[in-house]
């Protein structure tokens, strides 16, 4: 029988890989300035992730039966490897990455049916499940940002002295991993906020937490990934509605919080430029699949996240909230599109042609 | 008309000060109208065969009043309207009624459907026409003649549908506007979709007759308000009717011919699109624009009009747009309602080496052809004969991830994501929530997806599937109730037996207390006279029993008689008749 | 000891007290589940459930004494919405019955029919038309496809067909070639065959 | 004022009844495929568990204590339960015939919900007040109700996705209440840090 093929027979040459690929190559500033912020371990990271994710998918297609070249072209779990490579510890050992990415690739995304049926970001699963199983080594296996360039009392590693301490646990003589990290300024923050250790002028003071904007060194990451960001924005990859409200709403807060008592709360500016802010509001909340779809389901999607981070950041026990905010507001998205439907053409009329 | 001119016109058009509305989504797309809208329209040949389907319209197929072997002119009539909702069929050329069978029409499917084919003779003689007007009478005073029922009823024996596409009977639609409260006529003069230019060559060459068409139906319609939508790619169209509508300077009183251009964005000429951005209001979910006062009618529909009233030609004809890579010369063809497709790409020139589809229709609603031999139709606006990698061949589909793209570029603002999601996975009770049946089909999802999902098909498989559950949801019922009925029947039936065989018992032993009495009277007899009286009654009633039979039996034989002095004809016919029945 | 069993035979009458009284109160007549059981069932009464008709049936289902995969005619269609309505997990049908394909109708094959009424008889909605003697017929829309005619029929002249495709019946069919290469290529190129024909004629 | 907001907090989010206690998975799994569905067991739950927490607390404490037979508090709390759960199951009956079809057997198998008995527990076990104990039940009912929604929704989703075969269904669902029972670990210390 003759088999009927449906209008319309033009196509644009938009593929999902295409997309993915052109989100990859936005993330590069972001992920060159980290590298140089917080030394090679990030990019032994990235290298990793990428390994292992790849060798996931495959196997697993393979195990599903699926066509492996069209699945694996698709480059989404590229774009998760990489994610995972820039959110962990720039010195993190391998076999933190290789659990990370098999919870992503695996339990979050394959086991869910693979690209387009997860519900949860497979990156952030691999990153919340990570803090809570091995928090030592998620919150101190961070580098002092020291700008590789400067080489701050030779306290960084080279690269081969960093892939030697990721893949073999090997530091070179004379030096402690003490000696090469430190906490991250939101941490710093956190922990003398809550303890009433000191306030915020005095951690200024110290001057190991608060850089020109935002963190120190942190600000310069998150303006490499703002500015990928917005490039994204402009070729329309990604739609306004999340990292906007999501930004507005984490800087709403903070400036209102922050009023009332401007001694144990820090800037908005400091929100924004510190931690993975800017990496979540622009590559993390705005993943297609787990996120709400309608107009304005998105905004309250990254309203919902931006609130989550601050209330985490600011009362919870967590110095930054990037994972557990997206991985909540995850869950709610499917109710979220449900209860944000558009108003259809035709519709509802005795409320709406009344001009 | 050279570019310089053209770009100036384009520039008063965007500068013309219309209040305008806008409406969500939408997509730019390439015109490709340039091939085909330079020519002036030619003339199809009338073929050796003409295959004309008898449902050319929406609602009931035509009910054919000629028979194989008939002799037809031109014109003449060939398949009356049933019903309301209904269109007749002409004859577009004169010969034979050669056969009346199922034949391929143009379909998705592929699909027969019945036909009449006429074999045409050399002399093409037209049937008598019976114009309303002809062109010599000054045209304000003349439609001023003419009352709304001669206009519809010209309109209706001219068998005139929605020629936008929609297919919708023009006089039942005029008919209900009539009725209700018409403030605006919208004339849909957008064209939006790619490759397409009947309607734009049809303003450029005959914009008379586009006006003088439009003026019979804003007419019956009563309208306060008459609006020509048309994209403003489309400057020299614009031109034209504006030139044509001052040539008919209407009284003041008169509600004036306002042509309004509109920004080219697909699909601006869908009809609830143009009405959005003309009015600003929005037709109501499975209701009808004469729901908010506005009728709309396609720009070839009011031409046709014209035909009808003017020519009192019916419609037998039709502009076709012949375009695509593999034709050698894009052009605008008038082709004779019938025409085999095969014919009317042989008088163009298409290079059929290179072909790689044959849609009907544009390339964003069309649907592609199984065969070149079937006919041009009513709806054939468009041919488009695609050379190879002209349309792309859409990579195989990926998982939808849920980008939102499709519902951001729905000019109906719905989540197509949503209703592809629970299509596929045949929830449609839940695709219905998401309000699958507003769907129009544009296909703006499909253009705007990058997992290449076919979603305007899984909405029409949705729609089908919906609609076919209701049917046989309400064959069910029928079947139900008359199950229930059969039941009650049945228990009728038995509860009748019963009491039937009730009545029986009682009587068979009312009739054994009798005997039995009988026999004591008997034996009883002898010993006493006093039951005298009692048995001479039953006696009695014995005897005037006997006597009906009597009489009964005299009856029959009275009857009889007529037999008794036959001809020795009928006795023969009789006793052959008795040997019949005995053998069987 | 005592207090306890005391305490728990107050406690005890006075939650039969309240229940007691709201068993008055909260009185339900009827369920009307089978009734939406029913609405969803074809209607046929060809009796493949093992049921005497489609009622029985449902009122099987809802007292759970029957599966809701047992009607052919149904298909999965019916037990994905039996299975929506009642909130059960979707079972794959029950083939133990002969396997259902597309809908059918009777067509009584009028040459060999000798006009028993046997099958009127059978027929569940009073679809066969005809009386002794006569020539039977079948409304063919009041058909419901359910076979019983069949095997009543001493001269077998009743034949069960799949209603013909036209244009007004035919559906767009689902989409196939989802993630499917080879489904996809043999889509496109079946205008190339037709065309390809046509040209070579 | 704020220690109740603090004790809803707490109770709804950072020591959420199902994803952090893991009580009542029972209905958590049994009855969260349709949204219909989870609305109205969560509703029925909200009230179950209000209800009992107040009445147990009544009978704990005008009952049990005073007659020193706080040894049989669990089971006069499983009676307790018992006959609001049975209650409950009259009044959804008659008000909403589809909904006491659909949640079926599920009604009945709150009575032996792990959530209800033990938020009449730990009232004790805590030492709240009526009125705290009022608002631990409905504090863990709403918590319960909030999970088992966005549960849920995430199912109808889930139940058309390509899931592998020996995942679909509850094991993709428990999978699924895992990663939730992370999420929900980023409201950790909410309840001190607010404090």
């Amino acid at each position: 029988m003759f088999l009927a093929q449906s209008s319309p027979f033009l196509k644009p040459g938009l593929s999902v890989a295409k997309m993915m690929r052109a989100v990859i190559l936005l993330m590069i500033p972001g992920i060159v300035t980290a590298i140089y912020v917080f030394g090679y371990g990030i990019l032994v990271n990235i290298i990793l992730s990428i390994i292992f994710a790849l060798s996931f998918e495959t196997s697993i297609l393979y195990l599903r039966n699926r066509p492996i070249k069209t699945y694996l072209s698709d480059s989404s779990a590229l774009l998760t490897a990489i994610i995972i490579g820039v959110a962990l510890p720039p010195l993190a050992p391998w076999w933190l990455t290789f659990i990370g990415v098999l919870f992503a690739i695996v339990i979050a995304k394959q086991l869910y049916g693979g690209l387009g049926y997860n519900t949860f970001n497979p990156a952030m699963v691999a990153y919340a499940i990570l803090l809570i199983s091995f928090p030592a080594q998620m919150t101190t296996y961070w580098q002092t940002p020291t700008m590789l360039l400067s080489q701050v009392d030779g306290a960084t590693l080279s690269l081969l002295e960093s892939i030697n301490f990721q893949l073999f646990g090997q530091l070179p003589a004379n030096v402690s991993i003490d000696s090469l990290t430190s906490a991250s300024p939101l941490g710093i923050v956190r922990t003398a906020i809550s303890s009433g250790a000191a306030t915020i002028a005095e951690i200024d003071a110290q001057g190991n937490a608060f850089g020109m904007l935002g963190g120190i060194g942190t600000e310069w990451v998150n303006m490499a990934f703002l500015v990928g960001g917005l490039v994204m924005l402009r070729k329309g990859l990604i739609s306004w509605h999340i990292p906007v409200s999501l930004l507005a709403t984490l800087g709403f807060l903070s400036l209102l919080f922050g009023s009332f008592e401007l001694d144990s709360n820090p800037s908005p500016l400091f929100h924004l430029f510190s931690g993975a802010t800017m990496l979540g509001a622009f590559f993390i909340a705005t993943d297609p699949v787990t996120a709400s779809t309608t107009p304005k389901g998105r905004i309250f999607y990254g309203a919902g996240i931006g609130a989550l981070i601050y209330i985490i950041r600011t009362w919870g026990g967590y110095p930054d909230a990037i994972a557990f905010s997206v991985l909540i507001m995850n869950m709610c998205a499917p109710l979220l599109d449900y209860y944000t439907q558009p108003r259809v053409y035709g519709h509802g009329l005795d409320d709406h042609q009344e001009q | 008309m050279n570019a310089k001119q053209n770009n100036t016109i384009a520039q008063t058009m965007k500068e013309a000060m219309y209040k305008l509305w806008s409406f969500p989504g939408g997509i730019t797309l390439a015109g490709n109208k340039s091939q085909s809208n330079k020519e002036t329209i030619s003339t199809a040949k009338t073929p050796k065969q003409l295959i004309i389907p008898l449902s050319q319209h929406i609602g009931q197929p035509a009910e054919a009043v000629v028979k194989v072997g008939d002799k037809v002119l031109k014109g003449q009539l060939l398949a009356q309207a049933n019903g309301a909702i209904s269109a007749p069929i002409h004859a577009s050329g004169s010969g034979i009624v050669s056969a009346i069978e199922e034949h391929a029409v143009p379909h998705p499917s592929g699909l027969v459907a019945l036909c009449i084919i006429i074999d045409t003779d050399d002399y093409q003689q037209w049937f008598d026409c019976q114009p309303l007007l002809s062109d010599a009478d000054t045209a304000e005073h003349s439609i001023h003649n003419l009352t709304h029922e001669q206009i519809t009823t010209q309109i209706a024996q001219a068998g005139i549908v929605g020629l936008g596409g929609a297919l919708f009977p023009s006089a039942a639609k005029l008919h209900t506007a009539e009725q209700k409260q018409t403030d605006t006529l919208i004339i849909n003069a957008a064209e939006c979709e790619p490759y397409i230019t009947c309607d734009d060559v049809l303003m450029r060459r005959r914009p008379e007759e586009v006006i003088l068409g439009i003026l019979l139906i804003k007419k019956v319609v009563g309208a306060k308000k008459c609006l020509i939508g048309i994209e403003d790619n489309k400057p020299e169209a614009y031109q034209a009717l504006l030139a044509a509508i001052s040539g008919y300077k209407l009284p003041h009183t008169e509600p004036q011919i306002e042509i309004i251009p509109v920004p080219a964005r697909y699909p601006a000429g869908g009809e609830k699109q143009l009405i959005q951005v003309l009015t600003g209001k929005q037709v109501p979910s499975r209701g009808l624009p004469m729901d908010i006062g506005i009728i709309c009618h396609n720009v070839t529909t009011a031409a046709a009009v014209y035909q009808a009233v003017y020519r009192g030609e019916p419609l037998i004809s039709r502009i076709v747009t012949v375009t695509g890579g593999a034709v050698k010369h894009p052009q605008n063809i008038e082709v004779l309602i019938g025409t085999p497709i095969r014919e009317v790409l042989d008088q163009v020139g298409v290079a059929y080496n290179k072909i790689e589809k044959v849609i009907m229709g544009g390339p964003m609603m069309g649907f592609s052809l199984p065969s070149i031999d079937v006919p041009v139709t009513k709806a054939s606006n468009c041919l488009l004969i695609s050379e190879q990698g002209e349309l792309a061949t859409p990579p195989p589909a990926m998982p939808c991830i849920r980008c939102a793209r499709c519902s951001d570029s729905c000019p109906m603002s719905l989540l197509p994501q949503q209703m592809y999601w629970y299509a596929k996975a045949r929830d449609l009770e839940k695709a219905n929530a998401y309000n699958v049946f507003d769907c129009i089909e544009c296909g703006c999802c499909s253009y705007a997806c990058p997992s290449n999902i076919p979603l305007v098909q899984y909405f029409r498989y949705a729609k089908n599937e919906i609609n076919n559950e209701q049917k046989e949801r309400n064959k069910a019922n029928i079947a139900r109730e008359r199950h229930e009925f059969r039941l009650e029947r049945l228990e009728k039936a038995k509860q009748a037996k019963a009491e039937a065989a009730r009545l029986r018992k009682e009587k068979l032993a009312k009739k054994k207390a009798l005997d039995a009495k009988k026999a004591q009277q008997e034996s009883d007899a002898t010993a006493s006279d006093t039951d005298k009286k009692d048995t001479n009654d039953s006696a009695d009633l014995i005897q005037e029993a006997i006597a009906r039979a009597k009489v009964k039996k005299a009856q029959q034989q009275a009857q009889k008689k007529n037999t008794d002095n036959l001809t020795a004809d009928q006795q023969r016919q009789i006793d052959e008749a008795n040997e019949r029945r005995s053998i069987e | 000891m005592i207090t306890g069993i005391l305490a728990f035979v107050a406690l005890a009458s006075f939650f039969g007290l309240v229940l007691g009284l709201s068993a008055v109160i909260f009185k339900v007549e009827s369920s009307p589940v089978v009734d939406q059981i029913d609405t969803l069932l074809p209607q046929t009464q060809c009796g493949q459930c093992s049921f005497a008709g489609c009622h029985q049936y449902a009122q099987a289902i809802a007292s759970g004494d029957a599966p809701i995969n047992k009607c052919p005619p149904g298909g999965d269609n019916l037990i994905q919405s039996l299975a929506d309505l009642l909130d059960v997990e979707a079972l794959p049908l029950d083939e133990t019955e002969a396997a259902h394909s597309g809908p059918i109708v009777a067509v009584i094959i009028e040459d060999t029919c000798i006009g028993c009424t046997l099958c009127i008889q059978a027929c569940p909605v009073d679809a066969i038309l005809g009386a002794a003697k006569q020539m039977h017929t079948v409304i063919e829309n009041e058909c419901t496809g359910c076979e019983l005619c069949v095997a009543p029929c001493p001269v077998d002249c009743i034949e069960m067909i799949p209603i013909k495709q036209t244009i007004s019946n035919w559906r767009w069919p689902e989409p196939q070639y989802h993630t499917n290469n080879q489904a996809a290529s043999t889509i496109y190129t079946t205008l190339d065959q037709v065309l390809a024909e046509n040209t070579q004629a | 004022m704020n220690e109740y907001f603090l004790l809803l907090v707490s109770t709804i989010f950072v020591n959420n009844f199902v994803l952090v206690k893991f009580l009542g998975l029972c209905p958590f799994m049994g009855s969260s495929r349709k949204l219909e569905v989870a609305t109205g067991m969560a509703l029925a739950t909200t009230f179950v568990l209000t209800l009992s927490s107040a009445s147990s607390y009544l009978v704990n404490t005008y009952i049990l204590l005073p007659l020193e037979i706080e040894y049989l508090r669990t089971i006069a709390f499983i009676l307790v339960i018992a006959a609001v759960v049975n209650f409950t199951e009259m009044v959804v009956h008659k008000t909403s015939p589809m909904l006491y079809q659909v949640l079926g057997m599920f009604l009945p198998l709150i009575t032996t919900n792990c959530a209800v008995l033990g938020v009449a527990l730990l009232n004790v076990q805590t030492g709240y007040g009526f009125f705290e104990s009022v608002l631990f039940g409905f504090g863990a009912a709403i918590g319960f109700s909030l999970v088992m929604i966005l549960f849920a929704s995430i199912r109808e989703r889930l139940a058309v996705a390509d899931v592998p075969e020996i995942f679909q269904g509850a094991p993709i669902g428990l999978i699924t209440a895992g990663i939730m029972a992370i999420a929900f670990l980023g409201f950790a210390g909410l309840d001190k840090g607010l404090h």
